[in-house]
């Protein structure tokens, strides 16, 4: 296999990565616990936990159940606050050469826009992931990723703070009735970039108590189960809005799973539950992807995005 | 936050064992890397079915024994209960299968330098990683009394070869089927007399009440907890409980990188399950 | 175990059932087959393949996907038309004792409207189905299901063609931002029950050809996959609308599973993607739930409807 | 549609023996209750991975031989290429795995009640199933030609046991490794002379080029053909084709009950992959 002659590189806007596996926001804390398993710089990006304005606890245990080839999870977005974070966190990972995507969560439209300022003025950071799949609490705790109004205002505001100083990568929730409307809104709101898919809202029942497993009784549903869904909504996405970079998530777990949502339009492809499976996962994907590629005689993976959309029968 | 990592390695090991111990099966993998690595109290997290199984999660298990050479290049040995179904797959590998393994994970149990007069309290499969525990404390010329309850004769895990390991073992049972009828806490008065640190391996609320003995015996409890893990390396923040820290205030941690030992005093053990009121935080 | 003092029954609206398993629509046919493996007798109801008015090739193959722990499909309602269904079909499960639930799809509101009169002039139909979610032809080829306003207008289409002579039930889909909303909707027009949920919207692209897998390019998620979805649906439903009674589907494998939908909130349960893994699934699945509930004491099946809202930690 | 419904069972087989043939394995399995009735042309659908495998369809496979008798009171064989996960996880059972098979499905192949001059075509692990209706064709005094092509040599099933049930045997490889180089419809010439019907099974390209022939020279072609299944049993509508009825009109039938095997002619090769134009049915 020639590598050499092989172009993994992929763009967000104005960023640069010399490959296109990332981790996912919250499944790879801040880095430092896994770069136990490989050098973070063998990686196109490390997605950071989304981080909030206060230092947050996070939910009541438990917070997790399996389910089929998935997970739930309610975390609850436990994390340090913004300050620690770039304090402590991001040197971290600057220090260790990772490329870093801040990912931000907010309760309100300003702490979104007051949160990506504070991370606009931090140096080392290469994108701002915009996760708006929370709770607004000014309206009535209805989630920003799942009405079109909000999801404008909140990228609106960071747009208004960051200016074209960082690319603004929104993350959409597949729990709406039309995902490319809602990827047009932010993206008219100044988006450079999207993330998709966020995890489906499930629930599991326990049995033996007879009870919802979770403290929170519901949680985010992530995990191989939900790739099809995934694949489903990068592709209508992607052939609405062509020019825009997706980070494509959803299930991941090998390199042929990545392949799919590169050829539905992903540009970059973050690893979430796959690594809580093996830590290893993201340095294995992207070997595999590129193995996958070069085997299907692309010389660049920007190549390879959005290829079925394209491709002949 | 400041974690203790382990440096944990993944790595495919083979069984080479799998033998019926009462209720539990005790396997045995060849695990060179990891084996050399091991303190007591580590446990390992082990991925379940090929690569098309619907389980994605890993399952830990505390290592019993470890050896750091022979035969095998270093194995290590851990005491499965079967349960749900990805743990009785688990327990039911054959010699030659292989498992992938990531550990050494976790924090150890602290061995005071000086000689001491430790009493080591399991329940149930908890006994297990209180056996090397003992080695070592009895290396440093502790004193090692061990007390182990569990339901039922055959969920108690106290193999010949450990009995060598402690001075005194005491048994009971819920049921009465072998030992003293009762719980694990009845076997030893409430002053823990003559004890200068209690290490304790078991469910939630053994935990909880040796604690509260210890409390008012003004003796340190280790405690090793088991709370749902869903990486069991640091990343997810599943596997959480509330911790006060040495300020007092108390803090959500993950029992998988800041655990799974934690100083009973310090554990909010009436707040597992909620955020208590005060965490930091917490929801206002 | 003392099954003659635990009565299974089950009512939806003025249908009684002897036990609360149902088939799912499109995964038995039309019972014929099915009853290879097991008398149709020992199940709660056969709900039929959701039928429209002409007959229907059904689209193009590739039809399906495996995908993990579950499958796509896109069958496009290949059938018979409401003609031959009720002349061939019906009179079929009906000499051989088989409670039937028939299962309706149109594209426009008369057609549901007409298929339902036809429905109610039929003899031996338990209760109307109401599969609504079909492209609107009539409304930019928008999902009923997905739209509040088109779905008020089929089941008050139905409900005027049908009346009380027959329990209907309406069936949602799951691709919604709301789906609260959309079972308060169908409810206010009419609906004496609801069955959910139907498949989730999902696409696998095959990394050999690089074209989407099926020939539709999507297809609907059915399968273990979903069922956490489908348990937190069900749920929300029962939650807002506890009065009404909901046929709960969505990736049963077991009777443990089944009970989850049960703890949720389902007063009769549809065995679908399972039926394909194994052809007696729905006996199988009655049995065990029967045995659970038998060991968790309870004495009638209703009782454990929606337990999970009710029971303390 | 009047399906023909075979009244398939679904059993717990145990395997018996699994060989490896080539680039295939022939797994032999105890079928008591299924392995009575098969006919040859039908098949069976057996599951893949335990109870937690994220693979919930089953995998189809054409029946090779069945004994209705014998030590295991009765058994079936079946060839299985190793391909996907599912077909790979299946050729890897061992001696006393048990297998989920339901069985006997679809249709069987047409034997004519007076002798005739047969051709069975076998492209692949597709001629297995021809073996057997050799061996009927032979007892009802039919004589028998069988063709069998491949990529590759170790791609030709043609076992030594199978060419005593026929009178002649011609394989083609495309690679030339075995037999005549090139493709199994090279084997015999355009006019099927002396043929009074054809048998063929494998892939789809070779069952339409051998139809063509076929028509050219006024000889019916049974095809067994191989849509991907969802259920195998008439359940799901994944498995359809566009087949002409007796009446001339194109309809979408289950290849699962209605086939596998169909008339060659009745079968709209250039339609499959697509609702061919006034298909019953089609959209306008
Ligand atoms: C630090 C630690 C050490 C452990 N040591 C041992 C041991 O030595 N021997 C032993 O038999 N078991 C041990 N366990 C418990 C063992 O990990 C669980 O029994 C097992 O994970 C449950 O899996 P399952 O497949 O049986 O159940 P399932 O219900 O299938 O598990 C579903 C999910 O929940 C998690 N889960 C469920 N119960 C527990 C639990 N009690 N603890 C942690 N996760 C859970 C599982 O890991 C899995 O992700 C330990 C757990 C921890 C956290
Ligand atoms: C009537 C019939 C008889 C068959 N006889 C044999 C046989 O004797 N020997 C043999 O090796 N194979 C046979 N096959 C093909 C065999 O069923 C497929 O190779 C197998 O299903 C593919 O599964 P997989 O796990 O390898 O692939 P995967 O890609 O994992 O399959 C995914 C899904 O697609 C379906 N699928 C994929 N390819 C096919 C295909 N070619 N045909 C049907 N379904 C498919 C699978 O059943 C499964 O549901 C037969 C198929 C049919 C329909
Ligand atoms: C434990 C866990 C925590 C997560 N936390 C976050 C988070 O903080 N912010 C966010 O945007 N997404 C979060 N996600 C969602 C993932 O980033 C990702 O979108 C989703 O899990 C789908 O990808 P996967 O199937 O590869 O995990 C979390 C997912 C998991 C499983
Ligand atoms: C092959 C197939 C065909 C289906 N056809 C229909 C249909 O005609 N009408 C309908 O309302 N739902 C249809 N469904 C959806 C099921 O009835 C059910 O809602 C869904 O599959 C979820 O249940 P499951 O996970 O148990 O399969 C179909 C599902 C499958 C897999
Ligand atoms: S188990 Fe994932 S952080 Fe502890
Ligand atoms: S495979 Fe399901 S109907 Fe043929």
């Amino acid at each position: 296999m020639s590598h050499e002659v092989f172009d993994y590189s992929t763009t967000l806007g104005s960023a640069h990565f010399p490959n296109p596996i990332f981790t996912a926001s919250g499944c790879a804390a801040n880095g430092k616990e896994l770069s136990a398993f490989f050098p973070l710089t063998d990686i196109g990006a490390v997605v950071t936990k989304s981080v909030m304005t206060n230092p947050r606890s996070g939910r009541a245990t438990p917070r997790m159940a399996e389910t089929p080839s998935g997970m739930l999870n309610a975390i609850g977005l436990q994390g340090p606050g913004i300050d620690t974070f770039l304090r402590e966190d991001l040197p971290w990972l600057v220090e260790h050469g990772a490329r870093t995507v801040v990912s931000i969560a907010g309760e309100s439209v300003d702490e979104f826009a007051a949160l990506s300022r504070k991370v606009r003025n931090s140096p080392g950071v290469s994108a701002l992931e915009v996760n708006i799949s929370c709770p607004n609490v000014e309206n009535r705790g209805l989630v920003f990723a799942c009405d079109r109004a909000s999801a404008r205002e909140v990228i609106e505001g960071v747009k208004r703070s960051v200016g074209n100083s960082l690319p603004i990568i929104a993350k959409l929730s597949p729990d709406v009735t039309d995902i490319v409307a809602i990827a047009q809104e932010v993206v008219g709101a100044g988006a450079d970039g999207l993330a998709m898919i966020n995890t489906l809202l499930g629930m599991v029942i326990n049995t033996e108590t007879m009870r919802p497993q979770l403290a929170n009784k519901t949680g985010g549903l992530s995990g191989p189960a939900i790739r099809p869904v995934a694949v489903r909504a990068i592709y209508q996405v992607h052939a609405a809005l062509p020019n825009i970079p997706i980070v494509g998530m959803g299930g991941v777990l090998t390199g042929n799973d990545a392949f799919e949502l590169v050829l539905a339009g992903a540009s970059a492809i973050s690893v979430g539950t796959a690594t809580f499976n093996d830590p290893s996962a993201p340095v294995r994907i992207k070997n595999e992807l590129a193995e996958l590629l070069v085997a299907r005689g692309f010389t660049r993976f920007s190549d390879a995005v959005g290829f079925a959309h394209r491709a002949q029968a | 936050m400041s974690a203790t990592i382990n440096s944990p390695i993944q790595s495919d090991c083979e069984v080479i064992s799998n033998r019926r111990v009462g209720a539990y099966q005790h396997l045995t993998l060849a695990a060179p890397g990891i084996s050399e690595r091991v303190r007591p109290g580590n446990f390992v997290a082990i991925s379940v079915g090929d690569s098309r199984s619907s389980m994605l999660l890993r399952r830990s298990f505390a290592i019993y024994q470890s050896t750091s050479r022979g035969p095998f290049g270093g194995t290590i040995e851990i005491i499965v209960a079967p349960h749900g179904a990805g743990s009785t797959w688990i327990s039911q590998r054959a010699p030659h299968d292989r498992l992938n393994v990531v550990g050494p994970l976790g924090n150890a149990f602290k061995i005071p330098k000086d000689p001491v007069r430790a009493l080591l309290v399991g329940g149930g499969y908890g006994s297990a990683p209180l056996f090397p525990l003992a080695e070592i404390l009895r290396q440093k010329n502790s004193r090692v009394e061990m007390a182990v309850g569990a339901s039922t004769a055959e969920r108690i895990f106290a193999p010949v070869e450990g009995k060598r390991s402690v001075h005194s073992l005491a048994i009971a049972t819920e049921d009465g089927s072998i030992g003293v009828a009762g719980r694990v806490t009845d076997l030893f008065d409430n002053s823990l007399s003559n004890i200068d640190i209690v290490y304790a391996c078991g469910p939630m609320g053994m935990l909880k009440a040796l604690t509260a003995i210890g409390e008012r015996a003004g003796v340190t409890v280790a405690c090793a907890v088991e709370e749902s893990m869903a990486c069991g390396v640091g990343l997810c923040m599943t596997c959480v409980l509330p911790v006060k820290d040495k300020t007092g205030v108390i803090k959500m941690v993950r029992s998988c990188v800041e655990g799974p030992i934690f100083d009973g005093d310090a554990v909010q053990w009436d707040g597992i399950g909620t955020i208590p009121p005060g965490t930091y935080g917490a929801p206002r």
